[in-house]
């Protein structure tokens, strides 16, 4: 196999061109493309982000059971830094904030904490978000928001049939395979066939409790020692 | 060589010169996102309309473009486009958007798309390119529609998210799944060759 | 929970396999990998590339692109390209041989799907820099790993009296679709537990 | 001078031709599977029955639309189709069966030129194809007991529709207990011995270890099996999981787990050692073997699959045209052997 | 005494060779005519210097050496030549032969010597007198042994193999010799040595021929360093290369000679046949040929004049059977087919093998399947399973860089085939095709 480069032939007949013209035309191509995509960056990027934070609001709605009021926390090295307005931009992978829902809009009675976290799926990130009462260790609901898991099968955990008796359990979960629970409120009955998704799912939970829970507890026993 | 009637220039990409059925060009999206008719559609259509925007420009100014840096240009075009369709789909159809995911960002690197400026936008008028490029692009559309339909009939049990079989259909996961790509379109492969060899053959016979 | 290198590395290469997984790096699959000698160049060829592009991905997010985040794929793409290019020429001079061996390869990658796939997933997946090194390096071990076992069996099969109508890419992509499915078995791999 | 001259034949050298034949090949390995099958209906009932027939069934219809003339008769497509037969779980409804079938012989076999050409096993590739596919009928394992005459799952389910999952009393084989539910009491009581000569929920074929052993034995004693394939498999897989074993018992499975659970032993004697699609030469079939071993444990410790033979032996196909290149016999003559006499 | 086998792979087919084991070596009676094909050895042909009328003696030269790689051929019984002219040969197709009508009435007698007495020669006089007797190799392959006698330039030839394998199945030829003739064969080492200036020679038989070693160990002259080996039963372990790695653990190099690892290997009959020249004073013009097979009615060893007629010789033996289907000159595993009976019996014809019907019935060719069992058998180690995929596509510089050469057409990869693919035949003809493009090349 022979793998000499050939060198194309020169064509003889096209002028040179000045390396100032080619300069200048990718220059204004650049800078019209440039200018091009500022004006629709402009257009688009308000949506972008919102459609990016309505998607999370709607989980944390959703998880916490339509609250009256939303509350934004930044986890913070040791402790929950309370966010004046609620800031839907979430961070999975670092769990960088979570979210307090209140039953009333004066913030008195808390419904409990949506929190969103991921790990490695089958084949990529499985994220999830699920809201947890902090006082009775309960899930209040859970919300798949993205995983590339198989179509059909894995993708069971995002459906009710799997999420619904979720909700109730106490965390630590432990999962089980269905028809071979005990009956403790710890058990969550996995997906035949799935099993492995959905026992990601229920670590999710048992993880972003573990890393986020020493701090809404701190928090909590602040706000209610203060009371 | 005869110059080419317009419908010619129109239909010539549409299927006999197909994009990804003949040259097997942008095969990954083709191969990627067409795991439902919908998906292949709005890919689909987000290539037509790259295609045909660069096309456009870039026949329009080739007189401009010199020849040393025109690849450079016609990169610059075609990722300019990319990014506006990129951003129009998450702000206005973000459930698509989070579908075709980082694939449309990845036509900016389709073959078909600059093979057509290298072989045709850069010489030809500006109408004429324009042909060519709606052609390719419904061509590619096509393409893709005939894989997302293979793909979601057996994949989902459905056609642009119609149930086709009921409820109780198992639906063949492999085909949403990569390997389903590949099968489904070395499965429509096989089915164009027998095709074009039957037509072949009759064509022989009929002659001898 | 963040990946360990080495599952970044292992991931890239056989779970998430840019070729048979992502379609990414198709036309070299398909063009090149006729022969196991040009597969594997070409592989190395694109590990390089990979690597190149991991490190100014990384420099661009994280000094460049903050400012203009729509710039993104034009700014990927164009620096990309112009890195190759210089690298190839610095090569042809330094190294005749290497350029010999790789060299021609350079070109044909540079308006390669993985290139940019890479830099893209490694901006969605916020890689920092080691991790994104590792990624690329199991990204391009993984098209390597495909090229070579696709190269060695189109080496057997163009021996082999395929029906007229499974010649050529018909053949080639079924072949692709069973080695597809074969690396399913990676499936979580290293991510349960 | 007239001696009454027969019509007398040339045929090329050499005039003798030894005793083995593709067909016989085949054919023996077809007979030696009635045992593992027979074993499978006494346990699975007639469902290990029924599932049986319809892959090879499947196998058998595209060989005949699509294939060359006369090629049914070389026996390999009925191997193809036990083979996969046995791979499968007994409930699953035929027609999936039959899919997994055409697809083995059409896609696996016929496109690459028939008999002898295909790079991949194709009762292992429709296999792969069917977990793929339909990866809830797939993985659900009937439970022993009860009636023999009794379906073990909905078999008889219409063609593209679901199987009925009442029809079906579940368990779970001992490699996913081992994966999933190791401090489970059914994992606690899980012995060797269960998995030898017991009944465990399992694919069709896979209960029948010991007479899978026997058979392979056969084979390997009449050549017509490659011996080295499976020797290498097993000597891994134990050397990999008593590495495993050594170091933390509580994590990882008893070598003789990994050696009896599963379909280790179908794949090994039968999927592994196809002649089509394992190396020719005998270094490389150690290293197709020792690869196979090696990523079975991979895919079952670290994978997120129980099993994981299926998918060894499938990537190890593709490696092999890679192996016969490196392993090429060093020719007589050549090398670094000693050449003139001290 | 040691059973040895060095040497791997090979096969194990059924040797048949209790068919005429057991019987001694008869003389066959003289034919009407017989028919010298100028054309018997490898090397040049000889060139014919009688002309259509002649009348000739017994050992009369009827054609000389053309060429140093070329012997003269002599006359094999007493008669006038008839016709010089084109005459079927035995490997196919006609070739220049001499035809002499046998004197019905002459007594064929031995005759006043020809040659010289070898113990007054020196080496020289020696090989010359070799080339002058007309003594090619009588295992088969009939190369000009007086070549082999004068090693190349810088080998030193150190031990003589004499090869009594005769591993090919059917043939009996070297071992009645070896029973029947012992002394002549020590006689003939005898003179190898001398001729070579080599001390020591070693005799490779197979174990299966028992009586064979037994008659050369007790004729075994004190004076003379032979050692007897027995060798286990193996196709091909009369091959050159095998043989020598069987005896003495060398590996002969890729494209190399024996004489590279200071060997040289004479067949049996060979050396037999230099004795029996030297002690007659007659040239090479009879040799003992096994006929034999299913096909003939009484297998029998002969002492066959070279020239004789098959359709003559197999009469000789009773004739075909009904059923008999194929005459192979040579042994079943080399040998080459002959349908033509007109054809004569030449200096390297070891036996005739008539194969029935039901031996011989052809089997129709399947793809491979490969099962590898070619390369276990390849006794040189090559991989026909890839040589065969090469050969079918033609691909014949990817063959010859797979070692074709090396190929020595033993047959091993035919006969293990399971689908019946003719291996070692497209080798043979992808070597024709090789040299083919070389000659047009140079």
């Amino acid at each position: 196999m022979s793998e000499t480069v050939a060198t194309p032939p020169e064509i003889p007949t096209r002028p040179e061109v000045p390396a100032w013209k080619l300069v200048l035309t990718l220059g204004i191509a650049g800078a019209l493309a440039g200018l091009l995509l500022v004006f629709v960056d402009q257009a688009t990027r308000e949506q972008i982000a919102e459609n990016r934070r309505k998607a999370v609001r709607e989980a944390v709605g959703e998880v916490l059971g339509g609250p009256a009021k939303v509350v934004s926390f930044a986890v913070g090295a040791d402790a929950l830094v309370r966010e004046a307005e609620p800031n839907y931009e979430v961070d999975t992978v670092a769990l960088n904030r979570v979210f307090a829902g209140y039953a009333d809009e004066e913030g008195k009675q808390l419904l409990g904490f949506a929190l969103a976290y991921q790990r490695t799926g089958f084949q990529d990130a499985i994220r999830v978000i699920f809201g947890y009462d902090p006082r009775t260790k309960k899930v209040l609901g859970v919300k798949v928001l993205e995983h590339k898991e198989t179509p059909g099968l894995g993708d069971a955990i995002e459906k009710e049939p799997f999420l619904g008796p979720i909700r109730g359990q106490v965390v630590d979960l432990v999962p089980v395979k269905p028809g071979d629970g005990t009956g403790t409120e710890h058990e969550v009955d996995t997906i035949t066939g799935a099993t492995i998704s959905s026992q990601w799912v229920v670590w999710i939970i048992n993880e972003a409790v573990a890393k986020a829970g020493p701090r809404i507890d701190a928090w909590l026993a602040q706000a209610e020692g203060g009371r | 060589m005869s110059d080419p009637t317009r419908s010619e220039t129109l239909f010539r990409g549409v299927w006999r010169e197909n994009p990804v059925m003949i040259h097997m060009l942008g095969l990954c999206p083709a191969l990627a996102v067409t795991n439902t008719v919908m998906n292949s559609i709005a890919m689909g259509m987000a290539t037509l309309f790259v295609l045909t925007g660069s096309s456009l420009l870039v026949s329009t100014f080739k007189r401009f473009i010199p020849h040393e840096v025109r690849i450079t240009t016609y990169i610059l075009i075609i990722a300019t486009f990319v990014t506006i369709v990129d951003m129009s789909l998450a702000a206005w159809t973000p459930g698509l958007h989070k579908a075709l995911g980082a694939y449309i960002a990845l036509i900016v690197v389709n073959c078909m798309i600059l093979g057509r400026q290298e072989a045709y936008a850069s010489k030809q008028s500006v109408g004429r390119a324009l042909l060519d490029a709606l052609g390719t692009g419904f061509g590619f559309i096509i393409a893709l529609v005939m894989m997302g339909a293979v793909r979601e009939i057996l994949g989902s049990g459905s056609f642009l998210g119609v149930s086709l079989f009921g409820d109780n259909f198992e639906p063949w996961l492999v085909m949403v799944l990569p390997p389903g790509g590949f099968l489904a379109l070395g499965f429509w492969l096989l089915g164009l060759n027998w095709w074009t060899q039957r037509r072949e053959r009759r064509a022989a016979e009929g002659a001898a | 929970m963040s990946d360990s290198l080495f599952g970044i590395l292992i991931g890239a290469m056989v779970v998430n396999n840019f070729t048979l997984y992502y379609f990414l790096g198709l036309c070299p699959f398909m063009g090149v990998s006729g022969r196991i000698a040009t597969a594997v160049r070409m592989g190395m060829a694109n590990i390089f590339v990979l690597t190149l592009t991991s490190i100014s991905a990384w420099i661009l997010n994280n000094f460049v692109l903050p400012h203009a985040p729509f710039l993104r794929v034009i700014s990927f793409i164009v620096v990309i390209a112009s890195l190759v290019q210089i690298v190839e020429m610095a090569i042809k001079k330094l190294s005749p041989t290497l350029f010999r061996q790789l060299g021609i390869f350079l070109p044909l990658i540079t308006t390669n799907c993985a290139i940019l796939g890479l830099a893209i997933f490694q901006t969605n997946k916020a890689y920092g820099f080691f991790e994104g090194l590792f990624y690329a390096i199991g990204a391009g071990l993984g098209l390597t790993l495909a090229l070579v076992l696709m190269a060695s069996i189109r080496e057997e099969t163009d021996r082999a009296d395929v029906p007229r109508i499974a010649r050529g890419m018909a053949l080639v992509l079924i072949i692709a679709g069973s080695l597809s499915l074969a690396f399913m078995g990676f499936a979580g791999l290293l991510s349960s537990a | 001078m007239s001696m009454k001259l027969p019509r007398l034949l040339v045929t090329a050298s050499p005039h003798l031709k030894g005793p083995a034949s593709t067909a016989k090949i085949m054919w023996h390995v077809t007979w030696s599977l009635l045992p593992v099958w027979g074993v499978a209906i006494w346990w699975y009932g007639p469902s290990a029955f029924l599932v049986v027939v319809a892959a090879t069934a499947g196998c058998l219809l595209p060989e005949r639309l699509f294939g060359k003339r006369g090629s049914l008769n070389d026996g390999s497509c009925v191997i193809t189709g036990i083979l996969l037969g046995l791979t499968l779980p007994p409930g699953i409804p035929l027609w999936m069966a039959f899919v997994g079938g055409f697809f083995s012989i059409a896609f696996g076999k016929l496109v690459f030129g028939g008999l002898g050409q295909n790079a991949f096993n194709p009762a292992l590739l429709g296999r792969a194809f069917l977990q793929a596919s339909f990866p809830v009928a797939l993985t659900t394992w009937p439970a022993g007991g009860g009636e023999w005459w009794r379906l073990r799952g909905d078999n008889f389910a219409l063609p593209l529709m679901r199987g009925d999952p009442a029809d079906t009393v579940t368990e779970a084989t001992p490699l996913a207990l081992m994966k999933w539910d190791r401090e489970s009491e059914a994992a606690q009581a899980l012995g060797v011995d269960d998995l030898v000569f017991g009944m465990t929920g399992g694919s069709v074929g896979e209960g029948a270890a010991i007479v899978i052993l026997l058979c392979g034995g056969y084979l390997a004693l009449r050549n017509f099996l490659n011996w080295r394939i499976p020797a290498s498999i097993f000597l891994s897989v134990a050397v990999f999981s008593g590495l495993l074993h050594l170091i933390d018992a509580d994590r990882f499975a008893s070598p003789q787990f990994m050696l009896f659970s599963g379909g280790l032993m179908l794949g090994a004697v039968y999927m592994a050692t196809d002649m089509v699609t394992s190396p020719v030469t005998n270094r490389a079939c150690w290293i197709f073997g020792f690869g196979i071993g090696f990523l079975t444990i991979v895919i079952r410790t670290w994978g997120g699959l129980p099993e994981g033979v299926m998918y060894a032996i499938l990537l190890m196909n593709a490696l092999v045209p890679f192996l016969n290149r490196w392993t090429q016999p060093r020719v007589f003559g050549t090398g670094r052997k000693k050449g003139a006499p001290a | 005494m040691r059973a040895l086998s060095l040497f791997r792979h090979g096969v194990h087919p059924p040797d048949h060779k209790t068919l005429t084991a057991e019987l001694a070596v008869k003389r066959m009676p003289f034919p009407a005519r017989v028919v010298l094909p100028l054309s018997q050895h490898a090397g040049n042909p000889a060139r014919c210097i009688v002309k259509v009328g002649d009348h000739v003696e017994r050992g009369d030269k009827v054609a000389e050496a053309d060429g140093y790689v070329s012997v003269p051929i002599h006359a094999s019984a007493t008669g006038t030549v008839s016709e010089i002219g084109l005459w079927p040969h035995p490997n196919g197709g006609y070739q220049p032969a001499v035809t002499i009508d046998v004197d019905p009435y002459s007594a064929q007698t031995r005759r006043q010597r020809l040659l010289p007495d070898w113990e007054s020669l020196d080496q020289g006089a020696l090989v010359k007198a070799v080339q002058e007797a007309g003594v090619v190799g009588l295992g088969g392959a009939a190369f000009p042994t007086h070549v082999k006698l004068v090693p190349p330039e810088g080998r030193k030839v150190t031990t003589l193999l004499v090869n009594g394998c005769e591993c090919e199945p059917y043939l009996t030829t070297d071992h009645r010799t070896m029973v029947d003739y012992p002394e002549r064969v020590h006689l003939g080492i005898r003179i190898m040595l001398e001729c070579l200036g080599v001390k020591r020679a070693l005799v490779g038989i197979e174990l299966n021929k028992a009586d064979a070693i037994q008659r050369m160990e007790e004729t075994k002259p004190a004076d003379l360093d032979v050692e007897i080996m027995g060798l286990r039963v193996r196709y091909p372990q009369g091959a050159e290369k095998m043989l020598i790695q069987s005896l003495l653990d060398r590996e002969v190099p890729s494209g190399g000679l024996p004489a590279d690892v200071g060997v040289i290997v004479q067949n049996v009959a060979s050396i037999a046949t230099i004795a029996e020249a030297f002690e007659t004073g007659l040239p090479l013009i009879e040799r003992i040929v096994t006929v034999t097979g299913n096909g003939v009615k009484k297998p029998a060893n002969l002492i066959v004049p070279v020239g004789t007629i098959l359709e003559d010789l197999i009469a000789a033996c009773g004739g075909l059977t009904d059923d008999a289907a194929e005459v192979v000159l040579g042994g079943p595993m080399m040998g080459t087919a002959c349908a033509n009976l007109q054809a004569p019996v030449m200096k390297g014809t070891t036996g005739v093998v008539v194969l029935t019907k039901s031996e011989v019935r052809s089997r129709e060719q399947q793809p491979c399947i490969r099962c590898g069992h070619c390369l276990d058998s390849c006794p040189v180690f090559l991989n026909p399973q890839l040589l065969g995929n090469l050969a079918k596509n033609d691909e014949i510089q990817e063959m010859t860089d797979n070692h074709l050469w090396d190929c020595m057409l033993c047959g091993c990869c035919s006969y293990v085939c399971p689908s019946n693919i003719p291996l070692s035949q497209m080798f043979a003809a992808a070597k024709d095709s090789a040299r083919r493009a070389q000659a047009s090349k140079a």
